[in-house]
């Protein structure tokens, strides 16, 4: 069934709201009255909950399936969390409330800055980034006030990036203007050491470093790496994106590193909410550590204090780079990672890293015969294969890929990371059992044979039993309609 | 572990699948020296029950908003949100679904974006909206780097009274990019601010917020004609959505760009975040727009379906040429957003506006009887300032003990400054009843 | 996608809780320990929330659409109701506090009981019944109750109960020994008054009428039926399940009712939950009001009070017939119900009789010529349909309403009720605005067309599009398999 | 208002479509005496804000139990419920769906009913049981009802531990039929009923309850064997399911038909409802049980699905003949059940009921130490009967004072029985801690 935008749906008159006129209103507007219609349609509530509803159920989700999708961490979400989050103490406190009446909100806070600290083996911990790439971004400023305050901001301009490296790394160095140099990767899908030493030089500010790394590998080399970075002056910023599959194991202070982010909505499970909220705190090393931006919380002798100007921060002998963001980060999702985290706790953590990497490398393990595996094992907790197994197939990685959608699955990542050819990067995370994997399994076998037994109009048309079929993202972009407007016709909405 | 579906007898028959010994062979790529045999110094695992309580515990050490008189504002706002809105989003569909990057199964997400996309440009009075950005505050920093790659100019100038939080990650923004900012001293409410003589021929943009840090709505008209005089943009600063309920929106006023922040409609306070960035424009800059946008297009079949479109402005095509870096958005916020905006309606939301509004009128007019204390705004919205007879921080810092949580001194995000010293930015929604308002009254003369 | 069972997803060793061994643990249990092992699977938490999510999604919803089964009043089911419910001072108390712990629950016992008693004109009310027909029983042995009291308890042994009436009518009354005596209808689909008062007599103890009726038709004679009723010394009892189509515009009380009970999950939306929990509280006549069973709420100078005992109730002068169940009754139906009532108000429960009535008018208007209708209207709540426009089709009801189903409808009651031939009772509710009705209409137009037009497949196979085909019912019941058992093959579990 | 769609435009347009002046044209069969022109004398409709306030209040005014430390029993307990269910069973799908009478589009809830079915004889040892009944209670008085269909007589024997009110239940059906029942006086914990002495040829069943009222744990074998012997059934009531992890089940000591409570398992305590009635008995009494049954069959295509069958037995079909009035069940609470006890699994439920057992043996070790207090069981669960030097019903109301709700007074159900003034009963599950414990201790030794 096909469902109509609200505003198909409009019913003047009708609303989901029962809101009394106000007694004597009197306006103090001045000339700025709102005159015209502003064009919202009117609904009534069952409209409303029917409407979405529906819509959701032309949605796939981690509740319904497993999402199979590389570097993006699709967990089982604990609704735990969720309620959590909505305990009033909470979810409906002001963010500039007197602080003696958020010591909860600032111990919750600190609580969770200690098990970042602790998990990560770094000293300090910036909280209020909203996402990953905010989060690199945190890392990335943090080392320029760092180089400004020993007076190399000007002469450090190079950031070292590895080919492979997700699109957020360029990107965050290219708003602070740096210069982005690629390090070439090595046959078994590493950086290439020598290659990046070559690089190193007085004028590199950092290099970005994500590890484990896109092609779901440890780099093996890392902590040479980290030295060569800190005897060249600069700084190691590590991509924290996939820090899911070595969490409790490893800890990223103890290989070298001076900036991560941690996204909390990969690793420590806070929902993606169809591209989220997210958050993206960022542990930092000694050397960073006093750069981080405002604001933060400290223990002091009567409670916990908020941080939140230059001038306080001065007091502390901290020298904030500035602010990221207004009020202090994403309390929402620092309450569900605290959820899960302790719901874990140290032991359940690294078994989380434990079972990634088993379920990562049982899948490789299962498929490297059928399918293709650019990189030998093991991986750490993703499965990376190329496009060579559909070789003269007529079959594309993105045909394979979407055929998955009619077996009942998400794709896996396609096309990324891009040092692999027709790239097929699979993450199963550790909340699945090996009864679902063994499932996926089968089905990636037997598309695989389908593939190679000339099935070809199975894989080209598909989706065949979505709620769409394949859809014209050249003329959405050629032509773009990005809202609603009362002439459109009402194509599709039968 | 309850979330951890692998048994032991699981996992030593996969490690035999993979030809494996042991889990720690997996990680043999790891540096002996930084491989961790035991746990790290943190609690054990813990039951549903335990961790409830722990946290429980920790969040009734805090003032929920609900449980007293409540007049906070200062860009956050205390608004009631249907029970639909928070069950809705609830749906697994929404909460667990990744960015719809395979548009054949998100068509759920795709809809409700295009939605809200059509929603805020309505609101905002503006053409086109993006799919939201992280919060206001770094919707404006991102309005003002989309300026500058506009205007190809670098300065940016912002109001003094737009919200010191906003100033400080705006200027933060530029400062990375080494791009200058003017930004202008606090006017009083009531006072006009010159900010058109600030306006040069390298200036990108003016940067202006309604109503502003103090509450006063601000008139866009002229500071638009001038900053187009001079071939700058007008970034307007929302940051109560509901005043656009009432407010001519400043798309009608001249605004280039409309940022705001949206956790009104549909939200909670959650202590500052998440939240939803509002980010709107003209159709002429599209192209030039930060964040994710959801687009109209057909299927194979020829049925109306959507797709996130003009992705060659993000960084996970264009890379180091991204127009930001932004990979998340507020997804989850948005659909709250849409939803409590469904329900309201256009009669509902007016009215809803004009609620808020009557009600901080009448606290205006209350407090304005105490003795002592002087109400400054001329037009004002759900928020107004008032001068105290002493400081305001002392004054709250009394009230809360009173159990009212009666506003924000102004001198708190903007420290140093003695003219602010006795101001207090109050805020009034509609959950705000005649016992609340007696009861502030009634505190407020007894701590002043 | 087939979904198997729990025991099929048994994973030995898996669990959904972590729960720590307790210290000390010294039995007290003497010789009961349990030693076999019982039976049940082991599932993660995530493995718990996918199975669930995936079954939930092969149900049909109101949330989804239109739920248009007649008698049913499947109406919205707002979720604040779901929110009050759960309120820790509702959900989070035990009924056997000490009383002065809950005055909050009895005061909201106290208040709903007002409301029903100001809605239905009725001087009390019985609230602990769990659903309607434990309402039907409870307002039943009240009647007895009072006849026993008067000394002609064995003496009137008579039920009368219309053709039409709900089964639960005869099956309660035949539950209390009593004889049920079928009133004919007249053609206008209503009782046949004078065959009625012909059965009358002093062996009557009661009546047993639905008003409205469930051919969806108010009975014009209800207040003569009530009177000569009572002169025979007998009692009415009304069963409310059709108390949606008059609530706020018709009394019982005013009708001269003795008995009816008030499906709190029909009229006053709490949720079906897949078939319950439901609640039945029974108002009462004066005459009957003494009779009511235990417990009871009263309002005294030190509060409310629950009134559990036979003695208590003696002291204030009640004759409690006995207790229907353990405890005080639904409370959490009765919080959902009262949040409903206020929500509508004096006004709105009005206007809720009142576009049922016309949105049931406005399909029996639309399909009258398409469909046949037995009755002229105006109809109440209900729009009931024959099959006498599927006369010579090879299309039979129970075809038709499963030919809804692809169209992605419920379908609608069928074959009751038993007066009419192929019986097709709709009822829309208030709750379905009229573009919904209008796409329903339709629906029904064009499958009316299809019938005629000898599109028969298209009916005898249908649901063509549903998880499931026609079930085997015979079997199920011929060979009834009722639980899950480790030699069942696992036919279908793919 | 909100919940109504039609507008005042949709009602005009629709009764032109009828052919009706007004909306009273619609309302004319009603006789014109018993028309209401106005509104009944209630309160005006009221917005989400409104009535939210209004019933937290009211909430406000009860004590929780997860508030303070809690230990009454009864046949209702206090258990934590993962968060899962509560989001499992708020899901559309399964809140707002009816009876599953269209299995084609049901399969969810006829899916899960046959899960819950199977959970409930595994845990009870029968072949058998239904889709759920109302409570415990009722569930009891159907069992009852149910032995007289099959024996074909017409006396039930209730044990005097049988919980007061499930009695009283008990016998309020039967007379409802006319049916004596003959109920023993009740035994203290510790001391043997001889109910066997009152089994005879015209007995319909024995119904015994373990635990008992009392907390006692009682061995159901001889009493099977002697009903059996006389041609009687036995009817086991078990009010904590709970129990079933650790003690031998009913089933395995004879019993013909098990009943019980299920709250326990996922379901909050309510004040006493919605719960769920657990009813399991011999396959050869299938057709003779109350309730609904939902079995397995296939489609036309040969696929399993499963149906609501053997409903020849219903009131909708059977009408005056049918084996029970009953129509609703408790549908969404077995739903609860079965999620909480598919988290659980067999280690985690016997986990469970070893944690319930552990904490109410050291609460009695703990009672037990205080002066004057007298531990009365032999063997019991995670409830039991202490003696007390003076009045029970006041204690706990001292109690109450001090903030611990400590127990059921056994004269609160069963009054005027001068042996039981005394008399607390008490209960412990996994939510207690050695704080609540210790908080219990201290406050009984103030009050006593």
């Amino acid at each position: 069934l096909e469902e109509p935008l609200i505003f198909e749906l409009d019913n003047p008159g009708a609303t989901g709201v029962d809101l009394d006129e106000p007694e004597g209103y009197e306006p103090k507007l001045g000339a700025f009255e709102r005159k015209a219609r502003i064009g919202l349609p009117g609904m009534s509530e069952p409209d409303v909950m029917r409407h979405y509803v529906r819509l959701s159920r032309k949605n796939y989700s981690i509740d319904a399936g497993l999402y199979p999708l590389g570097s993006c961490t699709m967990k089982h979400n604990p609704r735990l969390n969720e309620k959590m989050a909505r305990l009033p103490g909470f979810a409906d406190v002001h963010p500039l409330q007197p602080q003696k009446t958020v010591q909860g909100a600032l111990e919750l806070m600190d609580t969770l800055a200690h098990w970042l600290k602790e998990l990560t083996g770094m000293p300090a911990v910036a909280m209020s980034p909203k996402a990953g790439a905010h989060g690199e971004l945190c890392g990335m400023m943090a080392i320029r006030a760092a180089l400004v305050a020993r007076g190399e901001g000007d002469k450090r301009t190079r950031i070292l990036v590895p080919e492979s490296a997700h699109g957020t790394n360029p990107a965050t160095a290219a708003l602070l203007q740096y210069k982005v140099d690629a390090i070439p990767a090595t046959a078994d899908g590493r950086v290439d050491l020598a290659a990046f030493k070559a690089k190193l030089g007085p004028d590199v500010a950092a290099i970005m470093l994500t590890n484990p790394n896109t092609c779901g590998l440890f780099e093996r080399d890392i902590m040479e790496i980290a030295d060569a970075v800190h005897e060249a002056g600069a700084y190691f910023y590590c991509d924290g994106a996939n820090f899911n599959a070595i969490v409790g194991r490893v800890r990223p202070g103890d290989l070298g590193v001076d900036a991560m982010h941690i996204n909390l909505h990969k690793t420590f499970s806070t929902p993606h909410g169809g591209g989220g909220p997210g958050a993206g705190p960022v542990v930092l090393s000694e050397a960073l550590a006093p750069f981080a931006p405002l604001p933060y919380v400290v223990h002091g002798a009567d409670g916990f204090r908020l941080v939140e100007t230059a001038g306080e921060a001065k007091a502390d002998g901290s020298h904030p780079f500035g602010r990221m963001v207004a009020f202090h980060g994403q309390m929402g999702m620092f309450v569900r990672a605290m959820a899960y985290m302790m719901s874990h706790g140290s032991d359940g953590l690294r078994q989380v890293a434990e079972d990634a990497v088993l379920n990562a490398n049982y899948i490789l393990a299962s498929l490297k015969d059928h399918l293709s595996a650019p990189f030998e094992g093991p991986c750490m907790h993703e499965a990376l294969f190329d496009d060579r197994f559909l070789k003269g197939t007529g079959v594309e990685t993105l045909d394979f890929a979407k055929a998955m959608i009619d077996e009942g699955y998400h794709p896996m990542t396609m096309y990324f990371p891009l040092v692999v050819h027709g790239a097929l990067l699979i993450e199963p995370t550790e909340t699945e059992s090996k009864h679902t994997l063994d499932q996926f399994i089968g089905t990636l076998k037997h598309l695989a044979q389908a593939a190679k037994g000339n099935d070809k109009s199975r894989f080209t048309g598909a989706p065949h039993f979505a709620p769409r079929h394949r859809l014209d993202e050249t003329l959405a972009a050629r032509n773009p309609v990005l809202r609603w407007q009362a002439e459109t016709p009402k194509q599709a909405a039968e | 572990m309850r979330y951890l579906p692998l048994t032991p007898a699981d996992r030593r028959e996969m490690l035999g699948v993979i030809g494996a010994k042991s889990v720690d062979d997996l990680f043999r790529d790891v540096p002996e020296r930084a491989r961790r045999d035991g746990f790290v110094d943190l609690p054990r695992r813990q039951g549903e029950l335990e961790v409830e309580r722990a946290l429980t515990k920790m969040a009734a050490k805090n003032v929920s908003a609900g449980s007293v008189p409540f007049f906070i504002g200062g860009g956050a706002y205390c608004h009631h949100v249907p029970s639909v809105v928070d069950h809705l989003i609830q749906r697994s569909e929404f909460l667990t679904s990744y960015t719809p990057y395979q548009p054949e199964i998100t068509q759920g997400t795709l809809q409700y974006l295009f939605e809200f996309q059509t929603q805020v440009a309505l609101l905002t009075g503006m053409d086109v909206a993006n799919a939201s950005m992280y919060d206001g505050s770094t919707a404006c920093a991102e309005a003002v780097l989309m300026a500058h790659r506009v205007t190809k100019r670098k300065k940016a100038v912002l109001s003094g009274t737009l919200h010191p939080h906003y100033r400080a990650v705006v200027e933060n923004l530029c400062e990375a990019g080494g791009d200058p900012v003017e930004a202008l001293a606090p006017a009083l409410p009531g006072k006009t601010e010159d900010i058109i003589s600030r306006i040069a021929d390298d200036t990108s943009c003016v940067v202006v917020q309604t109503p502003s840090y103090f509450g006063e709505l601000i008139d866009l008209r002229a500071i638009a004609d001038a900053a187009h005089a001079k071939g700058a943009l007008l970034i307007a600063v929302v940051p109560e959505v509901v005043s656009l309920g009432l407010v001519t929106p400043p798309g009608e006023m001249g605004a280039d760009v409309v940022v705001g922040e949206g956790q009104s409609i549909g939200n909670g306070l959650n202590f500052g975040g998440p939240y939803v960035g509002l980010f709107a424009t003209r159709t002429k800059y599209v192209r030039q727009m930060p964040g994710r946008l959801c687009g109209q297009t057909v299927d194979a079949e020829g049925k109306r379906g959507f797709v996130l479109t003009l992705s060659t402005r993000e960084q996970h095509i264009r890379r180091e040429k991204a127009t930001s870096n932004i990979c998340t958005n507020s997804g989850l916020c948005a659909l709250a957003f849409t939803i409590h905006l469904s329900l309201l309606g256009e009669d509902g939301f007016k009215q809803l506006a004009r609620i808020n509004h009557a009600n901080a009128v009448k606290l205006g007019r209350a407090l304005s009887g105490v003795a002592g204390v002087e109400l400054l705004n001329g037009a004002f919205f759900n928020e107004f300032t008032i001068r105290l007879p002493k400081s305001a921080t002392a004054v709250v810092d009394a009230l809360a003990d009173k159990g009212v949580l009666g506003g924000l001194p102004a001198s708190r995000l903007i420290p140093g400054d003695a003219s602010l010293e006795n101001l207090l930015i109050v805020a009034s929604t509609e959950i705000n009843t005649d016992h609340d308002r007696a009861d502030f009254v009634a505190a407020l003369k007894e701590v002043l």
